[in-house]
Protein backbone atom coordinates (compact mmCIF):
# COMPACT_ATOMS: atom_id res chain seq x y z
CA UNK A 1 0.00 0.00 0.00
CA UNK A 2 1.05 3.56 -0.38
CA UNK A 3 0.31 7.01 -0.13
CA UNK A 4 1.28 10.54 -0.51
CA UNK A 5 -0.45 13.30 1.87
CA UNK A 6 0.28 16.41 3.61
CA UNK A 7 -0.62 15.27 6.83
CA UNK A 8 1.49 13.94 9.57
CA UNK A 9 1.33 10.09 10.37
CA UNK A 10 0.98 7.79 13.43
CA UNK A 11 4.16 5.24 12.69
CA UNK A 12 2.55 2.85 15.71
CA UNK A 13 -1.14 2.93 14.19
CA UNK A 14 0.31 2.25 10.37
CA UNK A 15 2.32 -1.04 11.85
CA UNK A 16 -1.42 -2.11 13.87
CA UNK A 17 -3.25 -1.97 10.61
CA UNK A 18 -1.06 -3.39 8.71
CA UNK A 19 -0.87 -6.28 11.18
CA UNK A 20 -3.98 -6.44 12.48
CA UNK A 21 -5.60 -10.04 12.66
CA UNK A 22 -2.33 -11.62 11.22
CA UNK A 23 -0.34 -14.22 12.72
CA UNK A 24 1.63 -15.57 9.68
CA UNK A 25 4.12 -12.51 10.48
CA UNK A 26 6.95 -13.20 12.21
CA UNK A 27 9.08 -9.98 11.60
CA UNK A 28 7.94 -6.41 11.18
CA UNK A 29 10.37 -3.43 10.14
CA UNK A 30 9.61 0.44 10.03
CA UNK A 31 11.86 3.36 8.55
CA UNK A 32 11.06 6.48 9.25
CA UNK A 33 13.01 9.43 7.65
CA UNK A 34 12.45 12.69 9.67
CA UNK A 35 13.80 16.56 9.37
CA UNK A 36 16.83 17.48 10.68
CA UNK A 37 18.19 20.85 12.25
CA UNK A 38 20.81 20.89 10.07
CA UNK A 39 22.52 20.41 6.80
CA UNK A 40 25.85 20.14 6.20
CA UNK A 41 26.34 22.46 8.96
CA UNK A 42 23.43 25.15 8.46
CA UNK A 43 20.83 25.13 10.56
CA UNK A 44 17.05 24.18 8.97
CA UNK A 45 14.11 25.93 10.38
CA UNK A 46 11.91 24.30 7.73
CA UNK A 47 11.62 22.04 4.54
CA UNK A 48 9.22 21.90 1.72
CA UNK A 49 8.50 18.89 -0.48
CA UNK A 50 7.53 19.07 -3.97
CA UNK A 51 6.18 16.24 -5.74
CA UNK A 52 4.58 15.28 -9.03
CA UNK A 53 1.35 14.17 -8.47
CA UNK A 54 0.52 11.36 -10.49
CA UNK A 55 3.88 10.02 -11.59
CA UNK A 56 4.49 9.82 -7.26
CA UNK A 57 1.79 7.36 -6.66
CA UNK A 58 3.26 5.81 -10.00
CA UNK A 59 6.72 5.42 -9.07
CA UNK A 60 5.95 3.74 -5.26
CA UNK A 61 3.73 1.21 -6.69
CA UNK A 62 6.02 0.27 -9.12
CA UNK A 63 8.94 -0.16 -6.63
CA UNK A 64 6.31 -1.72 -3.76
CA UNK A 65 5.64 -4.24 -6.50
CA UNK A 66 9.49 -4.49 -6.95
CA UNK A 67 10.33 -5.33 -3.70
CA UNK A 68 7.39 -8.07 -3.13
CA UNK A 69 9.03 -9.87 -5.80
CA UNK A 70 11.76 -9.74 -4.80
CA UNK A 71 11.15 -10.85 -1.18
CA UNK A 72 8.16 -13.11 0.31
CA UNK A 73 6.64 -10.32 1.93
CA UNK A 74 3.42 -10.33 4.00
CA UNK A 75 2.56 -6.91 3.70
CA UNK A 76 4.14 -3.70 2.92
CA UNK A 77 4.00 0.16 3.52
CA UNK A 78 5.07 3.49 2.52
CA UNK A 79 3.57 6.86 3.18
CA UNK A 80 5.40 10.03 1.86
CA UNK A 81 4.10 13.49 3.39
CA UNK A 82 4.53 16.64 0.95
CA UNK A 83 3.97 20.11 2.10
CA UNK A 84 6.00 22.07 4.34
CA UNK A 85 7.67 20.95 7.76
CA UNK A 86 9.72 21.31 10.36
CA UNK A 87 12.71 20.21 12.14
CA UNK A 88 11.58 16.73 14.29
CA UNK A 89 8.54 16.15 12.21
CA UNK A 90 7.81 12.78 9.98
CA UNK A 91 8.32 13.05 6.40
CA UNK A 92 8.64 9.33 4.84
CA UNK A 93 7.47 5.64 6.26
CA UNK A 94 7.75 2.39 5.08
CA UNK A 95 6.87 -0.59 6.87
CA UNK A 96 7.17 -4.03 5.63
CA UNK A 97 6.50 -7.49 7.30
CA UNK A 98 7.24 -11.12 6.62
CA UNK A 99 7.81 -14.38 8.36
CA UNK A 100 11.82 -13.68 8.83
CA UNK A 101 14.33 -10.86 9.72
CA UNK A 102 15.98 -11.28 6.87
CA UNK A 103 13.56 -10.37 4.10
CA UNK A 104 11.70 -7.79 6.16
CA UNK A 105 14.95 -5.68 6.79
CA UNK A 106 16.59 -5.92 3.20
CA UNK A 107 13.11 -5.11 1.52
CA UNK A 108 12.66 -2.21 3.68
CA UNK A 109 16.48 -0.89 2.65
CA UNK A 110 15.45 -1.64 -0.76
CA UNK A 111 12.24 0.39 -0.50
CA UNK A 112 14.45 3.48 1.03
CA UNK A 113 17.25 3.18 -1.60
CA UNK A 114 14.86 3.14 -4.68
CA UNK A 115 12.26 5.92 -3.38
CA UNK A 116 15.68 8.04 -3.02
CA UNK A 117 16.64 7.91 -6.58
CA UNK A 118 13.02 7.18 -8.34
CA UNK A 119 10.64 8.80 -6.56
CA UNK A 120 9.81 12.30 -7.69
CA UNK A 121 9.97 14.53 -4.61
CA UNK A 122 11.86 17.60 -4.50
CA UNK A 123 13.48 18.78 -0.93
CA UNK A 124 13.93 22.18 -0.59
CA UNK A 125 15.26 23.80 3.11
CA UNK A 126 15.28 27.11 4.54
CA UNK A 127 17.16 28.75 7.74
CA UNK A 128 18.15 31.96 8.66
CA UNK A 129 21.57 32.25 6.19
CA UNK A 130 18.98 31.48 3.31
CA UNK A 131 18.18 28.06 1.72
CA UNK A 132 17.73 26.22 -1.12
CA UNK A 133 17.09 22.85 -3.12
CA UNK A 134 18.64 20.07 -1.59
CA UNK A 135 21.49 18.49 -3.82
CA UNK A 136 21.17 14.64 -4.84
CA UNK A 137 23.75 11.99 -3.03
CA UNK A 138 25.85 10.50 -5.22
CA UNK A 139 25.86 7.99 -1.78
CA UNK A 140 22.51 7.54 -2.63
CA UNK A 141 22.66 6.49 -6.04
CA UNK A 142 25.16 4.07 -4.61
CA UNK A 143 22.61 2.59 -2.37
CA UNK A 144 20.35 1.84 -4.89
CA UNK A 145 22.95 0.17 -7.43
CA UNK A 146 24.06 -2.16 -4.83
CA UNK A 147 20.60 -3.79 -5.55
CA UNK A 148 21.13 -4.31 -9.49
CA UNK A 149 24.93 -5.51 -8.56
CA UNK A 150 23.13 -8.20 -6.44
CA UNK A 151 20.72 -9.46 -9.10
CA UNK A 152 23.83 -9.82 -11.36
CA UNK A 153 26.16 -11.73 -8.72
CA UNK A 154 23.00 -13.89 -8.44
CA UNK A 155 22.92 -14.98 -12.03
CA UNK B 1 1.54 18.17 -32.00
CA UNK B 2 0.17 19.69 -28.95
CA UNK B 3 1.96 17.94 -25.67
CA UNK B 4 1.90 19.18 -21.96
CA UNK B 5 4.88 20.29 -20.72
CA UNK B 6 5.56 20.29 -16.64
CA UNK B 7 8.01 21.99 -14.41
CA UNK B 8 9.37 21.07 -10.82
CA UNK B 9 12.07 22.26 -8.26
CA UNK B 10 14.23 24.64 -9.41
CA UNK B 11 13.49 24.02 -13.15
CA UNK B 12 10.04 25.56 -12.32
CA UNK B 13 11.30 28.42 -10.57
CA UNK B 14 13.86 28.96 -13.45
CA UNK B 15 11.12 28.90 -16.43
CA UNK B 16 8.80 30.35 -14.12
CA UNK B 17 6.00 28.15 -14.58
CA UNK B 18 4.55 24.98 -12.94
CA UNK B 19 3.21 24.18 -16.50
CA UNK B 20 2.26 25.18 -20.09
CA UNK B 21 1.27 23.47 -22.83
CA UNK B 22 3.26 23.76 -26.38
CA UNK B 23 2.92 22.78 -29.97
CA UNK B 24 5.86 20.69 -30.88
CA UNK B 25 7.46 21.24 -34.38
CA UNK B 26 8.04 18.17 -36.28
CA UNK B 27 11.64 18.11 -35.92
CA UNK B 28 11.50 17.95 -32.08
CA UNK B 29 12.03 14.25 -32.22
CA UNK B 30 13.87 13.57 -29.28
CA UNK B 31 13.84 14.99 -25.09
CA UNK B 32 17.58 16.31 -26.72
CA UNK B 33 16.04 18.15 -29.27
CA UNK B 34 12.93 19.38 -27.07
CA UNK B 35 15.45 20.70 -24.82
CA UNK B 36 17.57 22.55 -27.53
CA UNK B 37 14.69 24.12 -28.54
CA UNK B 38 13.12 24.82 -25.08
CA UNK B 39 16.12 27.02 -24.50
CA UNK B 40 15.90 28.80 -27.64
CA UNK B 41 12.55 30.36 -26.28
CA UNK B 42 13.85 33.04 -24.10
CA UNK B 43 16.28 33.51 -21.61
CA UNK B 44 14.25 31.73 -18.42
CA UNK B 45 14.44 28.80 -20.14
CA UNK B 46 18.33 29.04 -21.22
CA UNK B 47 18.88 29.12 -17.39
CA UNK B 48 16.42 26.27 -16.73
CA UNK B 49 17.78 23.86 -19.09
CA UNK B 50 21.90 25.19 -19.21
CA UNK B 51 23.16 22.50 -16.77
CA UNK B 52 20.83 20.19 -19.37
CA UNK B 53 23.01 17.31 -18.28
CA UNK B 54 21.51 17.41 -15.11
CA UNK B 55 18.00 17.64 -15.84
CA UNK B 56 15.80 14.81 -15.75
CA UNK B 57 13.07 13.52 -17.82
CA UNK B 58 9.61 11.82 -17.51
CA UNK B 59 7.28 10.55 -20.91
CA UNK B 60 3.74 10.49 -20.34
CA UNK B 61 5.42 9.97 -16.06
CA UNK B 62 7.73 7.18 -16.49
CA UNK B 63 11.51 7.80 -16.61
CA UNK B 64 13.69 8.48 -19.92
CA UNK B 65 16.88 9.74 -20.73
CA UNK B 66 17.89 12.45 -23.13
CA UNK B 67 17.73 10.30 -26.42
CA UNK B 68 14.25 8.87 -25.79
CA UNK B 69 12.10 9.24 -28.43
CA UNK B 70 8.92 11.54 -27.90
CA UNK B 71 6.84 10.06 -30.07
CA UNK B 72 2.78 9.82 -28.72
CA UNK B 73 3.98 11.43 -24.89
CA UNK B 74 0.65 13.44 -23.86
CA UNK B 75 2.72 15.37 -20.67
CA UNK B 76 6.74 15.67 -20.28
CA UNK B 77 8.28 16.55 -17.20
CA UNK B 78 11.33 17.80 -16.45
CA UNK B 79 12.69 18.12 -13.07
CA UNK B 80 16.05 18.07 -11.15
CA UNK B 81 17.20 14.90 -9.74
CA UNK B 82 15.11 13.64 -7.13
CA UNK B 83 15.82 14.08 -3.59
CA UNK B 84 12.96 12.68 -1.34
CA UNK B 85 12.85 10.34 1.26
CA UNK C 1 18.27 1.65 26.81
CA UNK C 2 17.21 -2.05 27.58
CA UNK C 3 14.13 -3.41 28.87
CA UNK C 4 13.08 -7.14 30.02
CA UNK C 5 9.38 -7.40 30.90
CA UNK C 6 6.50 -9.59 30.88
CA UNK C 7 3.70 -7.22 29.89
CA UNK C 8 3.59 -5.90 25.64
CA UNK C 9 4.84 -3.12 24.38
CA UNK C 10 3.37 -0.27 22.07
CA UNK C 11 5.89 -0.16 18.86
CA UNK C 12 4.71 4.01 18.19
CA UNK C 13 4.87 4.48 22.11
CA UNK C 14 8.47 3.38 22.48
CA UNK C 15 9.20 5.43 19.22
CA UNK C 16 7.55 8.52 20.57
CA UNK C 17 9.74 8.02 23.68
CA UNK C 18 13.01 7.77 21.96
CA UNK C 19 12.89 10.90 19.65
CA UNK C 20 10.73 12.77 21.66
CA UNK C 21 11.88 16.64 21.51
CA UNK C 22 14.79 15.70 19.35
CA UNK C 23 15.52 17.61 16.10
CA UNK C 24 19.00 15.66 15.08
CA UNK C 25 17.72 12.56 14.06
CA UNK C 26 16.91 12.16 10.23
CA UNK C 27 16.44 8.41 10.62
CA UNK C 28 14.80 5.37 12.82
CA UNK C 29 14.28 2.11 12.37
CA UNK C 30 12.25 -0.47 14.58
CA UNK C 31 12.63 -4.13 14.40
CA UNK C 32 9.47 -6.30 16.13
CA UNK C 33 9.32 -10.02 16.34
CA UNK C 34 6.03 -11.82 16.38
CA UNK C 35 4.96 -15.18 17.35
CA UNK C 36 4.04 -16.77 14.10
CA UNK C 37 1.20 -19.65 13.91
CA UNK C 38 3.38 -21.90 12.03
CA UNK C 39 6.69 -23.42 13.25
CA UNK C 40 8.90 -25.81 10.76
CA UNK C 41 5.16 -26.19 9.43
CA UNK C 42 3.41 -27.88 12.35
CA UNK C 43 0.98 -25.22 13.79
CA UNK C 44 1.69 -22.81 17.34
CA UNK C 45 -0.70 -22.85 19.21
CA UNK C 46 1.44 -20.35 22.13
CA UNK C 47 5.06 -19.73 23.12
CA UNK C 48 6.89 -19.49 26.38
CA UNK C 49 10.08 -17.50 27.09
CA UNK C 50 12.42 -18.43 29.57
CA UNK C 51 15.49 -16.04 30.19
CA UNK C 52 18.34 -15.91 32.67
CA UNK C 53 17.36 -12.90 34.61
CA UNK C 54 20.57 -10.92 35.46
CA UNK C 55 22.49 -11.95 32.97
CA UNK C 56 19.83 -11.08 29.94
CA UNK C 57 19.88 -7.65 30.76
CA UNK C 58 24.05 -7.52 30.83
CA UNK C 59 24.31 -9.20 27.66
CA UNK C 60 21.05 -7.34 25.86
CA UNK C 61 23.17 -4.13 27.78
CA UNK C 62 26.51 -5.53 26.35
CA UNK C 63 24.87 -5.69 22.75
CA UNK C 64 23.64 -2.17 23.01
CA UNK C 65 27.30 -0.72 24.05
CA UNK C 66 28.58 -2.63 20.91
CA UNK C 67 26.34 -1.01 18.28
CA UNK C 68 26.60 2.36 20.04
CA UNK C 69 30.29 2.09 19.60
CA UNK C 70 30.06 0.64 16.05
CA UNK C 71 27.50 3.85 14.61
CA UNK C 72 26.62 7.32 15.10
CA UNK C 73 23.61 6.48 16.94
CA UNK C 74 21.28 9.18 18.86
CA UNK C 75 19.44 6.83 20.35
CA UNK C 76 18.67 2.84 20.76
CA UNK C 77 16.23 0.67 22.67
CA UNK C 78 15.87 -2.92 23.48
CA UNK C 79 12.94 -4.52 24.56
CA UNK C 80 12.42 -8.22 25.10
CA UNK C 81 9.37 -9.83 26.62
CA UNK C 82 9.30 -13.35 28.66
CA UNK C 83 6.42 -15.81 29.17
CA UNK C 84 3.91 -17.09 27.71
CA UNK C 85 2.70 -15.66 24.07
CA UNK C 86 0.51 -16.61 21.37
CA UNK C 87 0.42 -15.93 17.63
CA UNK C 88 0.85 -12.76 16.46
CA UNK C 89 2.15 -10.87 19.76
CA UNK C 90 5.26 -8.82 20.27
CA UNK C 91 7.93 -10.67 21.18
CA UNK C 92 10.96 -8.36 20.70
CA UNK C 93 11.69 -5.05 19.57
CA UNK C 94 14.80 -3.01 18.89
CA UNK C 95 14.60 0.70 17.94
CA UNK C 96 17.60 2.80 16.53
CA UNK C 97 17.63 6.22 15.41
CA UNK C 98 20.59 8.31 13.74
CA UNK C 99 21.19 10.86 11.67
CA UNK C 100 21.68 9.02 8.36
CA UNK C 101 19.36 5.85 7.52
CA UNK C 102 22.70 3.53 6.43
CA UNK C 103 23.47 3.69 10.19
CA UNK C 104 20.15 3.27 11.68
CA UNK C 105 19.56 -0.01 9.36
CA UNK C 106 22.63 -1.43 9.97
CA UNK C 107 22.73 -1.12 14.03
CA UNK C 108 19.07 -2.09 14.15
CA UNK C 109 20.35 -5.22 12.09
CA UNK C 110 23.57 -5.65 14.26
CA UNK C 111 21.37 -6.14 17.45
CA UNK C 112 19.08 -8.54 16.20
CA UNK C 113 21.96 -10.38 15.19
CA UNK C 114 23.39 -10.22 18.15
CA UNK C 115 20.39 -10.85 20.20
CA UNK C 116 19.94 -13.65 18.49
CA UNK C 117 22.61 -15.47 19.25
CA UNK C 118 24.14 -13.75 22.71
CA UNK C 119 21.08 -13.01 24.63
CA UNK C 120 19.79 -15.97 26.92
CA UNK C 121 16.32 -16.31 26.42
CA UNK C 122 14.54 -19.98 25.01
CA UNK C 123 11.30 -20.10 23.41
CA UNK C 124 9.58 -23.34 23.75
CA UNK C 125 6.41 -23.97 21.48
CA UNK C 126 3.27 -25.30 22.37
CA UNK C 127 0.62 -27.04 19.72
CA UNK C 128 -1.83 -29.52 19.02
CA UNK C 129 1.05 -31.93 18.72
CA UNK C 130 2.80 -30.91 21.21
CA UNK C 131 5.43 -28.98 21.40
CA UNK C 132 9.36 -28.63 22.27
CA UNK C 133 12.25 -26.40 22.68
CA UNK C 134 13.03 -24.24 19.71
CA UNK C 135 16.65 -25.05 18.43
CA UNK C 136 19.22 -22.84 17.27
CA UNK C 137 19.13 -22.07 13.81
CA UNK C 138 22.64 -22.23 11.47
CA UNK C 139 21.50 -19.05 9.92
CA UNK C 140 21.79 -17.15 13.37
CA UNK C 141 25.16 -17.72 13.69
CA UNK C 142 26.05 -16.84 9.87
CA UNK C 143 24.05 -13.71 10.69
CA UNK C 144 26.21 -13.26 13.69
CA UNK C 145 29.61 -13.61 11.65
CA UNK C 146 29.07 -11.41 8.49
CA UNK C 147 29.30 -8.58 11.42
CA UNK C 148 32.95 -10.03 12.17
CA UNK C 149 33.61 -10.81 9.02
CA UNK C 150 33.28 -7.02 7.85
CA UNK C 151 35.75 -5.96 10.81
CA UNK C 152 38.01 -8.19 9.10
CA UNK C 153 37.87 -7.14 5.86
CA UNK C 154 37.80 -2.99 6.81
CA UNK C 155 41.34 -3.58 9.14
CA UNK D 1 34.35 -24.44 46.93
CA UNK D 2 30.52 -23.46 47.00
CA UNK D 3 29.40 -22.29 43.84
CA UNK D 4 25.55 -21.87 42.70
CA UNK D 5 24.36 -23.85 39.40
CA UNK D 6 21.80 -22.84 37.40
CA UNK D 7 19.85 -24.56 34.53
CA UNK D 8 17.88 -23.12 32.35
CA UNK D 9 15.19 -24.67 29.02
CA UNK D 10 15.46 -28.18 28.80
CA UNK D 11 19.15 -28.66 30.62
CA UNK D 12 16.77 -27.46 33.41
CA UNK D 13 13.84 -29.91 32.54
CA UNK D 14 15.99 -32.51 32.24
CA UNK D 15 17.64 -31.88 35.80
CA UNK D 16 15.08 -31.19 37.15
CA UNK D 17 15.95 -28.08 38.72
CA UNK D 18 16.22 -24.64 38.23
CA UNK D 19 19.06 -24.16 40.94
CA UNK D 20 21.20 -25.92 43.50
CA UNK D 21 24.47 -24.70 45.04
CA UNK D 22 27.39 -27.16 45.22
CA UNK D 23 30.45 -27.91 47.04
CA UNK D 24 33.00 -28.33 44.32
CA UNK D 25 36.25 -30.85 44.81
CA UNK D 26 39.16 -29.35 44.06
CA UNK D 27 39.92 -30.89 40.77
CA UNK D 28 36.96 -29.50 39.20
CA UNK D 29 39.34 -27.06 37.65
CA UNK D 30 37.42 -26.48 34.16
CA UNK D 31 34.05 -26.20 32.93
CA UNK D 32 34.48 -29.23 31.23
CA UNK D 33 35.71 -30.83 34.55
CA UNK D 34 32.37 -29.91 36.08
CA UNK D 35 30.32 -31.13 33.14
CA UNK D 36 32.34 -34.53 33.48
CA UNK D 37 31.48 -34.38 37.44
CA UNK D 38 27.90 -33.38 37.43
CA UNK D 39 27.41 -36.17 34.80
CA UNK D 40 28.78 -38.85 37.30
CA UNK D 41 25.69 -37.63 40.26
CA UNK D 42 23.01 -39.10 38.55
CA UNK D 43 20.74 -40.22 35.39
CA UNK D 44 19.01 -37.08 35.25
CA UNK D 45 22.12 -35.28 35.28
CA UNK D 46 23.84 -37.99 32.62
CA UNK D 47 20.73 -37.18 30.18
CA UNK D 48 21.16 -33.38 31.01
CA UNK D 49 24.14 -33.16 29.86
CA UNK D 50 24.57 -36.02 27.48
CA UNK D 51 25.24 -33.82 24.02
CA UNK D 52 27.51 -32.04 26.23
CA UNK D 53 28.61 -30.19 23.10
CA UNK D 54 25.90 -28.18 22.81
CA UNK D 55 25.30 -26.86 26.18
CA UNK D 56 26.82 -23.80 26.73
CA UNK D 57 27.93 -21.87 29.69
CA UNK D 58 28.19 -19.06 31.27
CA UNK D 59 30.36 -18.14 34.78
CA UNK D 60 28.92 -15.35 36.33
CA UNK D 61 26.63 -14.32 33.58
CA UNK D 62 29.47 -14.10 31.08
CA UNK D 63 29.46 -16.73 28.14
CA UNK D 64 32.20 -19.42 28.44
CA UNK D 65 33.53 -22.11 26.47
CA UNK D 66 34.19 -25.65 28.15
CA UNK D 67 38.00 -25.24 28.72
CA UNK D 68 37.37 -21.85 30.73
CA UNK D 69 38.53 -22.51 33.94
CA UNK D 70 36.23 -21.85 36.68
CA UNK D 71 38.57 -19.97 39.32
CA UNK D 72 36.72 -17.67 41.64
CA UNK D 73 33.43 -18.24 39.86
CA UNK D 74 30.38 -17.95 42.24
CA UNK D 75 27.43 -18.72 39.33
CA UNK D 76 27.47 -21.31 36.81
CA UNK D 77 25.28 -21.49 34.31
CA UNK D 78 24.15 -24.16 31.95
CA UNK D 79 21.63 -24.28 28.95
CA UNK D 80 21.15 -24.79 25.55
CA UNK D 81 21.85 -22.30 22.67
CA UNK D 82 20.04 -19.26 23.07
CA UNK D 83 16.74 -18.78 20.62
CA UNK D 84 15.58 -15.32 21.73
CA UNK D 85 14.25 -12.51 19.51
Amino acid sequence: MIRVQQQDFDIGEEIDRLRAGRTDIGAIVSFTGTVRDTAKGAPVTSMTLEHYPGMTEKELERIEAEANARWPLHASLIVHRTGRMTPGENIVLVVTASASRGAAFEAAEFLMDYLKTDAPFWKKEEGPDGGGWVDARDSDDAARKRWSAQDKAAE
Amino acid sequence: MTVKLLYFAWVREKTGLGEESVDLPGEVKTVADLIGWLKARGPEYEAAFEQSDVIRTALDQTHVSHDAKIAQAREIAFFPPVTGG
